[in-house]
């Protein structure tokens, strides 16, 4: 199913932290769109399955200078060194069970060929994959609500945020069905976008402009001049990612009017934020 | 593993990868083979040389 | 009773006793069995592992005994590559105890992974850029090239070797050994090396990540170089530990000392290059991304700066000048403490790469991960020693291993 | 032949050999992966035709549009209605689960009858003819007042077929339970008359000033008040946030005040004080003021000074007057009460004194301001036919006024102050304070019936249980309350068949009273709810049916008269129970439920370890506060209602001396044969560590939290 003439999609998201109220709905989107199952105790927030997890982050200060922000984290969908796709988990997975879409930069998880390994949970900073310890069991009778557009996952797999995969591809055959070559911006959006009560979630092609994630983000096409590895630096000084500077390049950015928000996306020196901050792109900068 | 499974790209990385492991992997048989061919026949000749006598 | 299948002229404890000392090894071995046989039908709930520490005790016993279990490898390269002719009197024993390492990590793997019954599926699938894809490969292949290297000698038991057969088919796999046993050298370089390789490329790790030449980082050589370095240890340590066992010597101290003196030259120059590594990493490569040495080694209940002076120093260092000079080296208190040491510093070594690694926070917000394995990880994990000790004993008494025990033992 | 030793071993060798080479072990190994793959015990989804619905949510007074994807007739995903006049798409994350409802393990699947400490399952017509028998006893002992019905609302036909019916029964006892939506009409009721509510238009004002609300905290029509939030960056409008605790608001809100726990009200006339003082009033507006103006003007400047509320609230008075200005400045402000959701405990005095900023500054029935607005009257009952019986019983006088007072009452008296209880929708020994006094006074009622979905705290008291259809499973209006700025009124519809033998407790209420005879079956002259919702809701049904809602007003109404008497007699501010040297206040989290209802599986699951650590709660405090008590620790709480286990979160948000403890926690629904182990047995209710404080005057249960202690564990 090769897109002719197509540009290859880069999907991405922007998440802006000031409207985020760290409410929940994003999470519980995810998992009743993707069949993430429960169990009776998930207060353990490291063996709970939450594709969507939503960090609380402060600025460390004491009473009442206090300030927290909620910080949602999917899947970052890395495209690695250079973004060529080479993310920390997939080139790490012995048995090619999660994968690069080249076409939209998204990092699939082959569940019934994943044996796992936990490799790609290792590489993976963002603790985004988790690991089915457990059979997945629902109560009596409430397997009826899952939906077919997931399998769910047998025990012993590694899952993560698809992006909402099938819903790209329900998307593509709408439009291949209507006899359009693409699909539009709000045809293939992510179930925690739609969900988002506050709207602080824009998801579309990091590659359209006329895309408002890419509009907002305004990627850098060229690598960062402090570093060659990293590629898509946004030049909008409130946007930044999560730790860029490893060059996992992710595809999730992060908008804030606060300084220390900002700050906290990423681990710097003595000194080294007060130079870097206001380094925004390549270009900007000659 | 084979160039019939569906993620094979005949690329560097196969080709380098699978190229030395089966090559190690030949000689371990080659060498095996060899030693239980040679096995075998030194044994008949064993017997045959026992009846000669 | 069974003296018939035991050595010619060599001595064996009477076989009532031998059989209690195997019947409570193998109450060990059983709880071992059922802890494995619950994680496989129970899944890996069973274990104290989390979506944070998905790498754990067993990952860590595998690195260790496929470290120690380098001493087969590295002996074998000098036996027959290097024709360093006196470790043939050791070069049976080596096998033996790499052949257990091997064998006990394959099996570790198989109950490690979250789908057993799918474990083939990292050949069949093999995705050529995973580090670990190459571990198994190289891995499996060379547990064939030990268990060629083991058939000789089993093929020598004294009723073994009267089929006609099996003692030509001997006799011509010892003429070819050497062919194997490079072919082994070949597949522990890149195994070994691969296993380092594991940890170095894991670029989103700052604690793990190393730069490197071409694919490799240098974990990699670090990993093989050691395992070649402190292999040879663990071979003399558990030599020496059967020689009090059994109450006999059984290695002539020549060949002891040979040994102990490439291994130490070989951990002095290791250390060297892993101190190189380690400044180089703390210096320049973690800084680069935004960390500092402090952040791996404070601010947690446990993990600190005591790791790294235990594994370099106390560990690396101090054993390596212990076997290098002759007169530590030839004094046997000392050399069996640089054996230990030497052994602990290689675990230790492959514990801080496998699961400090786990325990770091990356994320600026993230908190350290701290993890206390479950009673059926550390009986899994206990399973191989004992599956070690039984098969060494039935070696020991059946087979002859150590081919200077008649003469030592007139 | 002769198979000797060697022969044997031969051919056994062989054997294996042959076996090892042949395909039989490959296969094995690929049929053992497949079956890996495909795990009889993990559910396959069956794929089928996908539709989507439209409904409205009833979880909360929210009123949500919801569109509920479905695989032929089961559904699958329920997610935000888009263009909705309430959420427009947006949907939280309680409204998302609401399928885990359908299918809660704690569901009552049909009629239950009680017996002994047993649940025993009956039919409907035994259940109904149970309880219409009873009702005749009552009513034929000439004590028909005695008949008392708890739900969760005033609004909406199925509140109003219970009041119907209790009406032709004879009874003036119908209570609703403490909501924002209460508290507003008490409000309106306090200050421009019966028969109002008031209206706050968030998503237009340039400066929100609230005391305590939750804006982003399920306070209100939640997903309105999100979004109204939300849309501040871009309409550069100011949102300040006074209480205790750096909660998700105050994080969110342009600025956050600490204010010593209890003192809202102070620190409202003390800022009416500065507004009066400096001239900064709206004079049009105060021209509207009766009941005492010039009185509480004099009280304010007496009472209120700055350096006194500074004082009593702990702001400094710098901050009060620089706030006061800052307010009566705005083009648009608006000055919002109800701590947390706005359904817990609140004073008149706060409520009046935070409205009465408002009225001051001129912001009532104007764009960004407070809209006074008739109640929400869509839905027209035929008069109803009533008997003597029933005209004598409706003229008594209520037996309390509210149901703090109905409680009181029950469980001081030696008779049985009511012979029978009707209770719908609501949770009452799990959300009011103290529940175990509630627990006691239902024990005391001969007669409880509960029209629950779920074998909830309050369920399991009842005699006899006639379970409701969940609100995926029945037609209902919703009205729209909760101080949305706009009057909406949404249609709930089925999305699926009932899944257990449940009924529309509309249904439900027209059997009893049918069974019933006489005038009140007259009454009742429906054959089944659907038809009597179509009947009453004649003059909106067919664009209510067709468009799945109808908006009656989306503006202010006209300027009216306030009447500030109540403030002008200088009432006291409530204080906390207890001397201890802590106090003890509720945290709401927008992740929990803090009415009757528990939480979905899903949403327990977002729950953080920092509110809930295994079976644990986590209360928040200062490090100041903590005295040696470490993080993560555990101590014990206690109050003087009770004590119990916590595990400490020490928190710098946490204004030091007080103890935050989240609501919507320690449920209890598990019986012999029904668990919710998702949900249920988790933390502590902090109902119970707190008892209920009555302000004189108001009758309303004021205690916004209690003194507390606490100690190593």
């Amino acid at each position: 199913m090769k897109q002719e003439n197509n540009k290859a999609h880069k999907f991405g998201m922007v998440i802006d932290l000031d409207k985020c109220t760290g409410c929940g709905s994003c999470m519980v989107s995810c998992m009743s769109e993707n069949n993430v199952p429960f169990k009776e105790d998930e207060s353990n927030k490291k063996d709970s399955i939450t594709w969507m997890r939503v960090y609380k982050l402060t600025n460390g200060k004491s009473f009442p200078d206090t300030e927290i922000v909620y910080l949602p984290r999917p899947c970052q969908h890395c495209g690695g060194k250079g973004d060529h796709g080479h993310s920390p988990c997939i080139s790490v997975c012995p048995a090619t069970a999660t994968d690069y879409g080249y076409d939209t930069g998204i990092v699939s998880q082959i569940y019934t060929r994943c044996f796992g390994c936990r490799y790609c949970m290792g590489a993976c900073p963002y603790h985004a994959r988790y690991f089915n310890w457990w059979d997945p069991k629902w109560p009596e009778g409430m397997e009826k609500y899952l939906s077919p557009n997931v399998s769910p996952r047998m025990r012993g797999v590694v899952e993560k945020c698809s992006f909402c995969y099938h819903r790209y591809q329900a998307a593509r055959d709408t439009a291949y069905y209507e006899g359009r070559d693409d699909i539009e911006e709000h045809e293939y959006q992510t179930a925690c976008t739609t969900a988002c009560p506050a709207g602080a979630i824009v998801f579309g092609d990091l590659n359209n402009p006329f895309h408002k994630v890419h509009q907002i983000v305004k990627p850098d096409p060229h690598p960062d001049t402090r570093n060659k590895h990293v590629i898509g630096k946004s030049r909008n000084p409130k946007v930044f990612r999560l730790l860029e500077r490893l060059g996992t390049n992710p595809k999730i950015y992060y908008l804030s009017e606060r300084e220390w928000v900002r700050k906290q996306g990423d681990n710097y020196l003595d000194g080294e934020w007060d130079e870097i901050k206001n380094h925004h792109g390549s270009s900007s900068h000659g | 593993m084979f160039p019939f499974s569906f993620e094979w790209i005949w690329d560097m990385g196969h080709v380098v990868f699978f190229g030395g492991l089966w090559y190690a992997v030949g000689i371990l048989g080659a060498g095996m083979t060899y030693c239980l061919l040679k096995a075998a026949c030194d044994t008949i000749n064993d017997s045959d040389n026992k009846t000669s006598h | 009773m069974d003296s018939a299948l035991i050595p010619k002229g060599a001595k064996r404890c009477s076989f009532p006793k031998f059989t209690i000392g195997i019947a409570i090894v193998s109450a060990v071995l059983l709880w071992g069995v059922y802890a494995m046989f619950l994680c496989w039908f129970k899944g890996l709930n069973q274990t104290n592992m989390n979506d944070y520490y998905g790498f754990a005790l067993w990952i860590w016993a595998d690195l260790a005994v496929i470290a120690v279990g380098g001493g087969a490898f590295f002996t074998g390269l000098l036996r027959y590559i290097l024709k360093v002719d006196e470790l043939k009197n050791i070069i049976n024993f080596a096998v033996i105890i790499g052949f257990i390492c091997y064998s006990s990590a394959l099996l570790i793997l198989a109950i490690d992974i979250g789908q057993p019954l799918r474990g083939w599926f990292i050949f069949w699938h093999a995705n050529v850029h995973s580090m670990l894809t190459e571990v198994a490969f190289c891995l499996s292949a060379y547990f064939a090239v030990l268990t060629i290297e083991f058939i000789p000698n089993i093929l020598e038991n004294r009723q073994v070797n009267k089929v006609p057969f099996f003692h030509h088919l001997a006799h011509n796999m010892h003429g070819v050994m050497a062919v194997f046993a490079a072919t082994g050298a070949f597949l522990s370089f890149f195994h070994q090396g691969s296993l380092g390789g594991v940890a170095g490329v894991l670029f989103g790790r700052p604690f793990a990540v190393r730069e490197g030449l071409l694919i490799w980082p240098w974990t990699f050589f670090l990993f093989t170089w050691s395992a070649a370095a402190f292999g040879p240890c663990f071979t003399l340590l558990i030599t020496k530990i059967t020689e009090v066992i059994t109450g006999k010597k059984l290695v002539k101290d020549n060949v002891v000392y040979l040994l102990a003196k490439i291994s130490g030259w070989m951990i002095i120059t290791y250390i060297t290059a892993k101190i190189i590594d380690t400044i180089y990493w703390a210096m320049v490569t973690a800084p680069s991304l935004g960390f500092t040495l402090s952040h791996f080694y404070t601010d947690n209940s446990f993990y600190g700066y005591w790791i790294l002076v235990t594994e370099i120093i106390i560990c690396g260092v101090v054993p390596g000048l212990i076997l290098i000079m002759k007169s530590t080296r030839e004094n046997p208190t000392l050399r069996i403490i640089a054996f230990v040491l030497g052994t602990i510093g290689i675990c230790l070594n492959r514990w801080v790469m496998v699961l400090q690694i786990m325990a770091v926070p990356v994320m600026s917000f993230d908190t350290w991960a701290l993890y206390i394995p479950s009673w059926q990880e550390v009986a899994t994990t206990i399973l191989p020693v004992a599956y070690g000790i039984i098969l060494i004993a039935i070696a020991y008494r059946y087979l002859p291993v150590f081919p200077q025990e008649k003469e030592l033992n007139r | 032949m002769k198979v000797d030793r060697r022969s044997f071993l031969g051919l056994g060798l062989g054997a294996v050999a042959g076996i090892a080479v042949s395909p039989v072990g490959l296969k094995l190994t690929d049929d053992s992966s497949i079956w890996t793959q495909n795990w009889p015990w993990t559910p396959v989804p069956v794929d089928g035709e996908v539709t989507y619905e439209s409904s409205v949510c009833s979880l909360c007074p929210g009123s949500c549009g919801i569109s509920v994807r479905k695989i032929d007739d089961r559904p699958v995903k329920i997610e935000g209605l888009a263009d909705y006049p309430v959420n427009d798409g947006g949907v939280c994350l309680h409204g998302i689960a609401g399928l885990q409802y359908l299918y809660d393990p704690a569901r009552i699947k049909s009629p239950l009858k009680k017996n002994g400490d047993k649940f025993e399952e009956i039919s409907w017509d035994d259940a109904i003819a149970i309880v219409a028998d009873k009702l005749a006893d009552i009513r034929k002992k000439g004590s028909p007042e005695k008949l008392a019905c708890i739900a969760d609302k005033e609004q909406g036909s199925v509140s109003g077929l219970f009041k119907r019916l209790l009406k032709t029964f004879g009874s003036p006892n119908f209570y609703t339970m403490p909501s924002l939506e209460s508290y507003l009409e008490v409000t309106a009721a306090a200050m421009h008359g019966e028969g109002k509510t008031i209206a706050f238009d968030l998503e237009n004002s340039d400066f929100i000033l609230s005391f305590g609300a939750g804006i982003i905290e399920g306070w209100g029509s939640p997903v309105n008040c999100f979004k109204a939030n939300a849309s501040r960056k871009e309409r550069h409008a100011k949102l300040y946030q006074i209480e205790p605790r750096l909660s998700n608001t105050a994080a969110n809100a342009d600025k956050w005040i600490p204010i010593k726990p209890g003192t809202q009200a102070d620190l409202a006339l003390g800022l009416c004080a500065v507004i009066l003082k400096n001239n900064l009033f709206d004079s049009n507006a105060t021209a509207n003021f009766k009941g005492g103006f010039h009185k509480l003007a004099a009280i304010l400047q007496k009472n209120y000074a700055l350096s006194k509320t500074a004082e009593i609230t702990g702001v400094k008075a710098v901050d009060i007057e620089k706030l006061a200005i800052l307010f009566a400045k705005a083009k648009m402000p608006v000055a919002v009460f109800g701590h947390g959701r706005g359904d817990g405990a609140q004073s008149l005095k706060e409520l009046a004194a935070v409205h009465t900023l408002n009225c001051l500054v001129g912001n009532i029935n104007k764009k960004g301001g407070t809209f006074v607005l008739p109640k929400n009257e869509y839905l027209e009952f035929p008069d109803e036919s009533m008997d003597s019986i029933a005209d004598a019983g409706f003229a008594k006088s209520k037996t309390g006024r509210y149901v703090n007072q109905l409680i009181e009452k029950v469980n001081a008296s030696s008779q049985p102050a009511i012979e029978a209880l009707f209770v719908y929708n609501t949770n009452p020994c799990y959300s009011l304070h103290d529940p175990k006094s509630v627990k006691q006074a239902f024990g005391k009622i001969p007669f409880v019936v509960s029209f629950s979905s779920f074998l909830d705290e309050t369920a399991k008291e009842a005699d006899i249980i006639l379970p409701s259809h969940t609100f995926l499973e029945r037609l209902e209006d919703v009205p729209s309350c909760a101080g949305l700025a706009k009057s909406v009124v949404g249609l709930t519809k089925p999305v699926i068949e009932p899944v257990f033998n449940t009924k529309n407790p509309g249904d439900a209420v027209i059997l009893i009273a049918k069974a019933l005879e006489g005038s009140i079956a007259q009454s009742f002259e429906w054959e089944i709810y659907d038809e009597c919702l179509e009947n009453i809701t004649s003059g909106i049904w067919d664009s209510l049916s067709e468009d799945g809602h109808v908006v009656i007003s989306d503006g202010p109404g006209e300027s009216t008269a306030v009447n500030v008497s109540f403030l002008a007699d200088n009432p006291v501010t409530i204080q906390a129970q207890g001397d201890y040297e802590l106090t003890l206040i509720p945290i709401d989290n927008m992740r929990l439920i803090n009415a009757g209802t528990t939480a979905s599986p899903f949403a327990i699951k977002t729950v953080s370890d920092r509110v809930l650590k295994g079976s644990d709660i986590v209360i928040e405090m200062n490090p100041l506060t903590a005295k040696g008590l470490k993080d993560k620790g555990f101590a014990i709480l206690t109050t003087p209602m009770g004590n119990a286990r916590v595990m400490i979160n020490l928190n710098e948000g946490m204004m030091p001396g007080v103890i935050g403890m989240v609501e919507g926690l320690g449920h209890t629904l598990n019986t012999k044969n029904m668990s919710n182990k998702y949900v249920s047995n988790k933390g502590v209710n902090i109902n119970d560590l707190i008892g209920p404080v009555i302000e004189s005057g108001s009758g309303l249960d004021a205690a916004f939290g209690i003194k507390a202690k606490i100690s190593k564990a």
